[in-house]
């Protein structure tokens, strides 16, 4: 019987070392080809995420030039256009103004990139002309909270929502509830200023239940007192739900295919044959791995959902830095303009990096091999 | 008590799709206390459905059409599986007969640390357990495989494609069950730790007495591990007998020429025409 | 009479975060026309390595491939023209076709490309090579998920065959195929060789199928070369302890059985 | 208000439809600052007197107690009035007047109003300041200039930019005080201290929303008391939905006027320019683009109902009406044809141009389209509805680059506003336009427009008018459609007493400097 | 790759032909064809069709809702709703195939370039994909539109398709950095393939599918993004389209005032292609990725069976049905 005895080491070999020239070999620490064992590695993916840091800083610079640049194409001149609309201004006053603003250089281009960074880095963003000249930094952090309340927390009930949803409806294939997908779907293919407008005009004009827009009751100041936070939720409420129906669809569809995805991965059999219930198979199993692409997407589809706070601002008269952009633009304030729009940007980025961080936390694989 | 596990009579399983797939058909077997019954026969031909068919693992569109399964349980108990219920089911799985599934690759999740996969057997099947005797039967699982207790919080995809496999065998042994389904559990793993995996589990079916159905379609390999072997075809057991008398003496047609198609190591050659 | 060398090479990736992997190590051999080298070794010891530096996919770090006495070019038409004379079959049928293809692109792609026969004859050609590995020419215009994986391993050897190689790389062509159509490819394949005199490099981790397939056997461990001689003497008698390791890894019935025979247990490896 | 606090008590909510104000700043000077965006600068500082845009056209003395000019409007006399306290307890003195006009002439705050001041004196009671030019058309930007307390603003630095948000800063001698500022609303609350009497309204919030449409649903629901916008559809939306809603049109001198480029084809040729005098229908510019709140200005002088007696007794009924046959007539004398309905100039090149109105100001919008179809229909003409963002359109107005575009007139009160706004080259300065944007330029008319704004002599103001009417009559340099009038919309729940239709003291636009004067006569209501 | 073998022997030009199209034969697919179709016939046609000019007055039907002579009712000047809605589907249906158009083709581009290739082009790449992902669209679109004065359809379509390609990039260069080390591909280059052939030939037809999922998502992205800016008056209204009537019957109190026939019918056409472009979606979806089709149509067929395909226990049905033979 010898012939059949492997010549295996049973006990578990330290790595072979680099200049190993001997023949045994630790059957336990290879694998196919696809496989190899690590050992010892960090709980926290470094380089996952210092490879997350240095591209957000590559975005970040992009769209700081991006934004630099954007104005100088645009046509029209600011000065000229505040005097448009603060008639009869006389000349040295309007000299004086583009002084003010730093119009009236005449340093090159990327002398003014240079100083554009300096400043920035110094927190100065310039001041806005549609604001009554006051710093831009000032006025968007005005309206910040509010859009980054509002939308973000529609975006994470709407994100949460679709994603248990989808996680049902993915589990129950076939089942009746499979036909919340068109409608979810249908739903999230209306305008969503469309949807809006005609919130307002039911609930608000006919029904009366809501107020018809802004972010609490006229002659409130912000504090933290119950009237108060009533109000914010009062007023809240409808611009909220219609984010939340505009965007649910896309979540749910997205976790319901994942779903049937994973549910035919092997690890499910496995549970299921473990004798675990249900619901633990469900959430432990399926929904826990099923989630990992939808954290991804949910970090990339922040730009887009932001965008769209634009439209729900103009709608529902709420004070946020969407339609601050928006009359920037119009207004040719590009200070403002381009305040907002990095602030836009960076709180997109920020998202993301939490999201990353969410990921890679969610999913210990990219604790190894990076993103 | 009859020294026979599990009996098998008149076993079909029917993928009811179109047309009608019977993949298993009139299958007829008993397992004995202990033994290690090799299940062989090419690709599709219904091994899987068989084994994962006997306890009702299969989905839609799978149907069991006819036969009785009947389990004859260490305490003198015989349970019928095709009368238990969903939550009866559930609860005998595991317990009673456990699984090492085709390809330990995807058949552990792998967002969860393997410790935490291991303990959720208990937690389900032993909820009397406290929460550091769970631990403890996990390490001693880890160890009894020679994973290692300290890997307990390692993730899937640390381990190499063995650690896995042995993780997913450590698992089918939690509950200490009475018969282990075994699919392809080597298929993917290079001879070497093959090799290795098969005497790991040879050794502890003598320490813990399970009976284990082995399936894979690498004969030579069923020959030296199994005690008695079922060759299928096409949804049927063609032939089933001892492994010597298999090699030796194979009745069927097909046993034959599955024999024949398996060039010897040390045998002569001439198998492929050179 | 051809002749590929296979020059002290060595292959040495760079993985991102994990250093580097030296996959070959010095290894050198040759193979001539005619013959065929079994090519042995576990998993991650080199086999594909070697496979792709042959077929130029790979660059070798150091060392050189010759053929006929001259290195390889690494790129333009002379890289084509040593291209045609040696192809490879892959491992896994399924995934070697482009799904989108019929059989005919496949096997007259290699026919175009080379110019091996005159655009009006290229009917006839692919005919003709569907007709070596016994397929009937109505196959032409399936595609690959149209066929069963023995099939579709000989559509890639035919493609293989097209350009009317001296060489032929084969990394593992039969084990994702059924048991009861490995020996069908392999006796194929041996077959063609016989016929046209190819070169064969095998490469298998099973034992048994290089032992009977080739004239000659390399082991391979940790991208060295560890053991090689004929066939026979290296399976049968190996003399290196890891070809004895993987030799008694290798399931061998006749062996098991023959060391058995009175004994009653039938159980396996490891129960003394 | 809100709707269920009927009665005297309620607080009076004034809305704007410009979107989110999320700036604070009560500087009054700055256009952009909250202050000006949402008006309640002028209820907190009030100016030396009232000048009635509408009505009657007459001045009322206000934080002066009385206001006099000199015979060629160049010299400005007024009398503080007496027993007036800013808020802060301090009192209102000449000096407060001094300082006030002493900032522009010294350039520490702006000359926004274009005022030219050269002297600012202290005459016994009285302040005495001259102006280098006549103000006889600028009255009401030298009048209109709010007054503020010289012992804050001595400190300030930059008036031209201060937001006034430090405590204490935002005083004024107005009927109300500053109480709350937040991002949604501002809330004032009554001086109780005003010199103008006991107020009615205890409370005024300014609330701003974020367009139009938002605004008219809050003023119909009840969440918005008082407003200025155009609501379209007013009629159904706002006024019929409660019978204590009310909209007072007040028309002005001045007018929505189709401005034409008179330096490029088509319309450097005046034929096309009568013609299409002969074409639009005005009524429709009233009754369809501006629902009612506008009245017709068919006269051929441009002048509108409101400055009747200045049309010269040989234009008195020469007016045009919408009449196709003399249209085209016009254009066949002037060598234009026809081809398959579509107009050619005597070039031989099909007639089409553009009309700009920027996106959004959804009454001219509208009538853009209806010009465009009615030069369609019944000359010929290819119109090109163009709607541009602002800023497109502004550039394009200044550069006299567009075809058309449709603006409103520089309102001095009088018929010099509609000459000045179309004829007047002085408003072209470095090649771009403030007025005029079709750059008529006839130094006859210059010269009569000099005359007419500098002149002591009634006679010489007289016959300046004839030549600029003439001109206008004979050359069309631009079309009035329709008196651009002062709107407001409010409701009679709780309060009484705004000017009405038969009462027209004030304008009942909410952003106007006259609101002082509504709130001083504001009244519970049942 | 080892799913189940389906023989299927065709016959020869019409299989190449058809499978090229293949993602696009289900039902799901099919009926958004049907529905788009129906939209880009009225695009074609829209002269025909429409009653009246989409600017033509009727002084005598202000704010009329349906009559005989406007089916759709008219606006606060007389315009024929029915004809603008039809006139409008012109700049939706052009403009959102544009955009597609051309975002696909940078997609393409760009995405299988950078799958392809490695190192650090690859990466500079892949970094610039991930910029246009990170930074938000619609503003930037705002900001750019308002560059131009007067907008032509093409531009707005362009940059629409500018800032709407990253998406495509980013999917069609995973699918293509998985391709590149398939077998076939690496067939391909020993065979000696070209660069390009390989590309072409080899990738780009197995990347069909991605492609036309990434144009249709487009097509949606920018139909929505143009009726949106159109209706926050970013676009000038001298390109007619669904969003422009959204905004008049906006700004003239249509929703106010309950005028339906005003702001109802765009705003489900708007809704309409939308449901058209997720049907297809859907179809490419499940021909990609068969599981999904198992939740439908299978589990309903399934339950024809009396089997719940959630079941976690195989049925048991002892006595042998054979009706499906
Ligand atoms: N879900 C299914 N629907 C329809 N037919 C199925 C299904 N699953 C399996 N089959 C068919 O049932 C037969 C038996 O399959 P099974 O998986 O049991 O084979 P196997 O012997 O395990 O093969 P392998 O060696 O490849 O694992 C095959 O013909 C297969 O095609
Ligand atoms: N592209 C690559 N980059 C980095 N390392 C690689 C690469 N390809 C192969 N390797 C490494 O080189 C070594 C040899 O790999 P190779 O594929 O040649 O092994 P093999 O003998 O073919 O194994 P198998 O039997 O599993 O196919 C392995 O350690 C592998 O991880
Ligand atoms: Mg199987
Ligand atoms: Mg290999």
């Amino acid at each position: 019987m010898t012939a059949l005895q492997p010549q295996i080491p049973t006990e578990e070999a330290p790595l072979p070392s680099g200049d190993n020239n001997t023949d045994t070999i630790d059957a336990l620490e290879v694998g196919t080809t696809a496989t190899t064992a690590s050992k010892g590695h960090s709980r926290i993916p470094w380089r996952f995420l210092g490879g997350r840091a240095l591209f957000y800083l590559f975005t970040l610079w992009a769209a700081v030039t991006i934004n630099f640049f954007l104005p100088r194409m645009m046509k029209g001149d600011a000065v000229s256009a505040y005097l448009a609309r603060n008639r009869n201004i006389s000349p040295e006053a309007a000299d004086g103004l583009r002084a003010l603003l730093g119009l009236d250089t005449d340093k090159s281009l990327f002398e003014q990139y240079i100083d554009y960074w300096s400043h920035l880095l110094r927190g100065d963003l310039g001041v806005s002309l549609l604001h009554g000249l006051r710093p831009v930094a000032e006025v968007i952090s005005q309206s910040l909270p509010w859009t980054v309340g509002l939308v973000g927390f529609a975006t994470i009930v709407s994100f949460a929502i679709g994603t248990i949803g989808g996680a049902i409806v993915g589990w129950r294939r076939g089942s009746r509830l499979d036909a919340l997908i068109p409608i979810t779907t249908f739903l999230s293919t209306i305008p969503y200023f469309w949807l809006g407008l005609l919130a307002i005009a039911v609930f608000s004009v006919n029904l009366r239940w809501f107020p018809i827009g802004k972010a609490y009751g006229v002659g409130m100041s912000p504090e933290w007192t119950l009237e108060f936070i009533g109000q914010v939720l009062h007023h809240g409420f409808l611009p909220a739900v219609t984010i939340i129906i505009a965007s649910l669809g896309g979540w749910m569809l997205g976790m319901r295919n994942m779903m049937l995805t994973v549910l035919d991965e092997d690890y499910i059999m496995v549970a299921q044959a473990k004798g675990m219930p249900n619901r633990r198979v469900l959430w432990g199993y399926a929904a826990r791995n099923a989630v990992l692409p939808q954290v991804q997407s949910f970090a990339l589809s922040i730009g887009f959902i932001v965008g769209g706070t634009i439209v729900m601002e103009m709608v529902f008269s709420y004070p946020g830095v969407g339609k601050l952009l928006l009359d920037a633009t119009n207004a040719k304030d590009y200070a403002l303009m381009q305040g907002v729009f990095l602030v836009i940007t960076l709180s997109v980025l920020v998202a993301n990096v939490l999201a990353d961080v969410a990921y890679a936390f969610l999913d210990p694989r990219t604790r190894q091999t990076g993103a | 008590m009859s020294d026979a596990l599990l009996s098998v009579n008149n076993f079909s399983v029917m993928y009811d799709v179109e047309p009608p797939v019977e993949a298993v058909r009139n299958v007829d077997f008993t397992l004995r206390r202990g033994e290690i019954l090799g299940l062989a026969g090419e690709s599709g031909c219904g091994k899987t459905t068989l084994a994962y068919g006997i306890q009702r693992l299969l989905k839609a569109p799978a149907v069991i059409t006819s036969g009785s399964v009947v389990f004859h349980d260490g305490s003198g108990e015989d349970v019928e599986i095709s009368q238990l219920d969903v939550e009866e089911l559930r609860r005998f799985r595991w317990d009673k007969i456990s699984m090492v599934f085709q390809g330990a690759m995807n058949a552990l999740n792998p967002v969860a640390t393997i410790g935490s996969q291991l303990e959720d057997v208990y937690q389900v099947h032993r909820p009397a357990m406290s929460k550091s005797e769970r631990r403890d039967a996990v390490v001693e699982l880890l160890e009894i495989v020679k994973v290692g207790g300290e890997r307990r919080r390692s993730f899937p995809h640390e381990l190499s494609g063995g650690m896995r496999q042995r993780v997913m065998i450590a698992m089918a042994l939690a509950l200490r069950p009475q018969l282990m389904v075994m699919d392809e559990p080597t298929t993917a793993l290079d001879v070497l730790v093959q090799r290795e995996i098969l005497r790991q589990i040879s050794e502890l079916r003598h320490k813990f007495g399970f009976s284990v159905i082995f399936i894979t379609h690498d004969l030579p390999l069923l020959l030296e591990i199994s005690d008695r072997i079922a060759i299928m075809r096409e949804g049927e057991i063609v032939e089933i007998n001892t492994a010597e008398r298999i090699w030796s003496d194979p009745q069927d047609d097909y046993t034959k020429k599955l024999l024949s198609s398996f060039p010897r190591l040390t045998g002569e050659k001439g198998l492929v025409s050179r | 009479m051809s002749l590929l060398e296979f020059d002290a090479v060595t292959k040495i990736y760079t993985v991102r975060g994990a250093g580097q992997i030296k996959a070959l190590d010095d290894v050198s051999f040759t193979l001539e026309s005619g013959q065929t080298i079994g090519l042995v070794g576990q998993s991650g010891s080199g086999k594909s390595t070697i496979a792709k530096i042959l077929t130029q996919l790979e660059t070798p770090s150091s060392g050189e491939v010759r053929i006929d006495g001259t290195p390889i070019p690494r790129h333009g038409s002379g890289l084509r023209s040593y291209r045609q004379q040696l192809r490879m079959v892959f491992q896994d049928p399924f995934a070697s076709l482009n799904p989108y293809h019929s059989v005919r692109h496949h096997v007259e792609r290699p026919l175009r490309l080379d110019r091996v026969v005159p655009k009006d004859e290229l009917d006839d050609e692919v005919a003709r090579l569907l007709g070596r590995v016994r397929l009937p020419y109505s196959i032409a215009e399936r595609r690959p998920h149209e066929l069963s994986g023995g099939q579709r391993q000989r559509v890639a050897i035919a493609r293989a065959l097209a350009s009317r190689p001296k060489f032929l790389v084969a990394d593992e062509p039969v084990s994702m195929l059924d048991v009861s159509i490995r020996l069908g490819v392999l006796n194929l394949l041996a077959d063609l060789q016989r016929e046209e005199g190819l070169g064969v490099l095998y490469i298998t981790h099973d034992l048994a199928t290089a032992r009977h397939f080739s004239n000659e056997i390399i082991v391979l461990n940790q991208g060295r070369i560890v053991e090689s001689g004929s066939a026979d003497d290296v399976i049968l008698r190996p003399q290196h302890p890891y070809t004895q390791q993987l030799r008694a890894a290798s399931p061998d019935p006749e062996k098991f059985f023959a060391s058995m025979s009175g004994s009653s247990s039938g159980t396996a490896g490891g129960d003394r | 208000g809100a709707p269920e606090s009927t009665g005297s008590g309620a607080a009076l909510t004034i809305a704007k439809p410009d979107g989110a104000i999320t700036t604070e700043s009560h500087n009054p000077y700055l256009g952009d600052s909250s202050a000006s965006k949402y008006a309640y600068g002028k209820v907190i500082f009030e100016t030396l007197a009232l000048v009635n845009p509408t009505g009657d056209l007459g001045t009322t003395p206000w934080l002066a107690e009385s206001v006099e000019w000199n015979d060629d409007y160049t010299e400005l006399t007024v009398v503080p009035r007496s027993g007036v306290n800013w808020s802060d307890g301090t009192e209102f003195t000449a000096d407060d007047i001094v300082f006030t006009f002493d900032m522009i002439k010294s350039g520490k705050l702006t000359d926004t109003g274009g005022l030219n001041i050269t002297d600012i004196a202290v005459d016994g009671d009285a302040v005495k300041i001259t102006f280098g030019l006549s103000k006889f058309t600028a009255q009401a930007r030298v009048l209109h200039t709010p007054i503020v307390p010289e012992h804050i603003w001595k400190d300030i630095a930059d008036p031209n930019t201060d937001p006034l948000t430090g405590e204490g800063l935002a005083v004024g001698t107005g009927p109300y005080v500053l109480d709350n500022w937040s991002t949604e609303s501002v809330s004032l609350t009554a001086n109780p201290d005003y010199w103008g009497g006991e107020l009615a309204v205890p409370q005024l919030n300014y609330v701003s929303y974020g367009d139009n449409a938002a605004l008219t649903t809050a003023l119909v629901s009840g969440d918005a008391d008082w407003a200025q916008a155009f609501i379209p559809q007013i009629e159904d939306s706002y006024l019929a939905a409660d019978e204590k809603n009310n909209l007072l049109v007040s028309p002005t001198a001045g007018a929505g006027t189709l401005f034409m480029n008179l330096q490029e084809k088509p319309f450097n040729n005046v034929a096309l320019r009568q013609a299409l005098a002969w074409t639009i229908d005005r009524q429709a510019y009233v009754d369809v683009a501006r629902e009612g709140a506008s009245s017709v200005v068919w006269s051929k002088t441009g002048l509108g109902d409101l400055l009747d007696d200045e049309v010269l007794p040989e234009y008195k009924d020469d007016n045009y009406k919408v009449d196709i046959e003399k249209a085209r007539q016009v254009l066949t004398d002037a060598g234009y044809t026809w081809k398959s309905e579509k107009l050619i100039d005597p070039d031989g090149e099909a007639v089409s141009f553009s009309i700009s109105v920027p996106a959004g100001w959804s009454d001219w919008n509208t009538e853009q389209a209806l010009l465009a179809e009615e030069l369609k229909e019944g000359l010929g003409i290819d119109v090109k509805v163009d709607q541009p963002d602002w800023g497109g359109w502004d550039a394009a107005r200044q550069e006299g680059t567009f075809d058309a575009i449709i603006h409103w007139l520089e309102d001095t009160g009088n018929a010099y506003g509609l000459y000045t706004s179309t004829m007047d080259p002085k408003w072209i300065v470095d090649n771009k336009a403030q007025f005029n944007f079709g750059r008529f330029d006839d130094p006859k008319v210059t010269e009569a427009l000099n005359t007419y704004a500098n002149t002591s002599s009634d006679e010489e103001r007289k016959a300046a008018l004839a030549v600029m009417e003439k001109a206008f009559v004979d050359e069309v340099p631009a079309i009035p459609l329709g008196s651009h009038p002062l709107l407001g919309e409010y409701n009679t729940r709780n309060y009484v007493g705004f000017p009405t239709e038969d009462d027209q003291y004030a304008s009942a636009d909410p952003t106007q400097p006259g609101i002082v004067q509504i709130l001083t006569k504001l009244k519970p209501g049942n | 790759m080892t799913a189940p073998l389906t023989i299927v022997p065709t016959s020869t030009v019409r299989l190449r032909f058809g499978s090229a199209f293949a993602m696009f034969r289900n039902r799901k697919s099919i009926a958004g064809l049907v529905i788009l179709g129906f939209f880009v016939l009225v695009a074609i046609f829209a002269d025909v069709l429409a009653p009246y000019s989409p600017t033509q007055l009727d002084p005598g039907a202000r704010f009329s809702p349906p009559t005989p002579e406007h089916w759709l009712g008219t606006t606060h000047i007389g315009e024929d709703v029915l004809s603008q809605v039809i006139h409008g589907t012109r700049g939706v249906i052009v403009v959102g195939f544009l955009a597609a158009i051309i975002a696909t083709i940078i997609a393409i581009v760009v995405g299988v370039i950078s799958g392809y290739l490695s190192g650090w082009r690859s990466e500079g790449l892949s970094a610039l994909t991930n910029v246009f992902l990170v930074i938000p669209g619609l503003p930037l679109i705002i900001i750019v539109a308002s560059m131009f004065e007067d907008p032509p359809l093409w531009v707005i379509a362009a940059v629409l398709g500018l800032i709407g390609w990253a998406w495509g990039a980013r999917v069609l260069r995973a699918q293509t950095m998985s391709l590149r080390n398939r077998d076939f591909i690496q067939a391909a280059r020993a065979n000696g393939e070209p660069l390009h052939r390989i590309i072409t030939v080899e990738m780009l037809p197995n990347l069909m599918a991605l492609i036309a999922a990434s144009f249709v998502g487009t097509v949606t992205a920018a139909i929505l993004g143009l009726t949106t800016l159109s209706y926050i008056g970013v676009i000038p209204v001298t390109t007619y389209n669904w969003g422009t009537i959204l905004n008049w019957a906006s700004a003239q109190g249509a929703f106010r005032q309950n005028q339906w026939w005003w702001y109802l019918p765009p705003g489900l056409c708007i809704a309409a292609i939308g449901v058209a472009l997720s049907l297809i979606n859907f179809g490419i979806d499940e021909y990609v990725n068969p599981r999904l089709r198992s939740a439908g149509e299978r589990a309903r067929a399934m339950k024809k069976k009396g089997l719940n395909i959630n079941d976690t226990v195989t049925a048991v049905r002892t006595t042998p049905t054979n009706e499906a033979r």
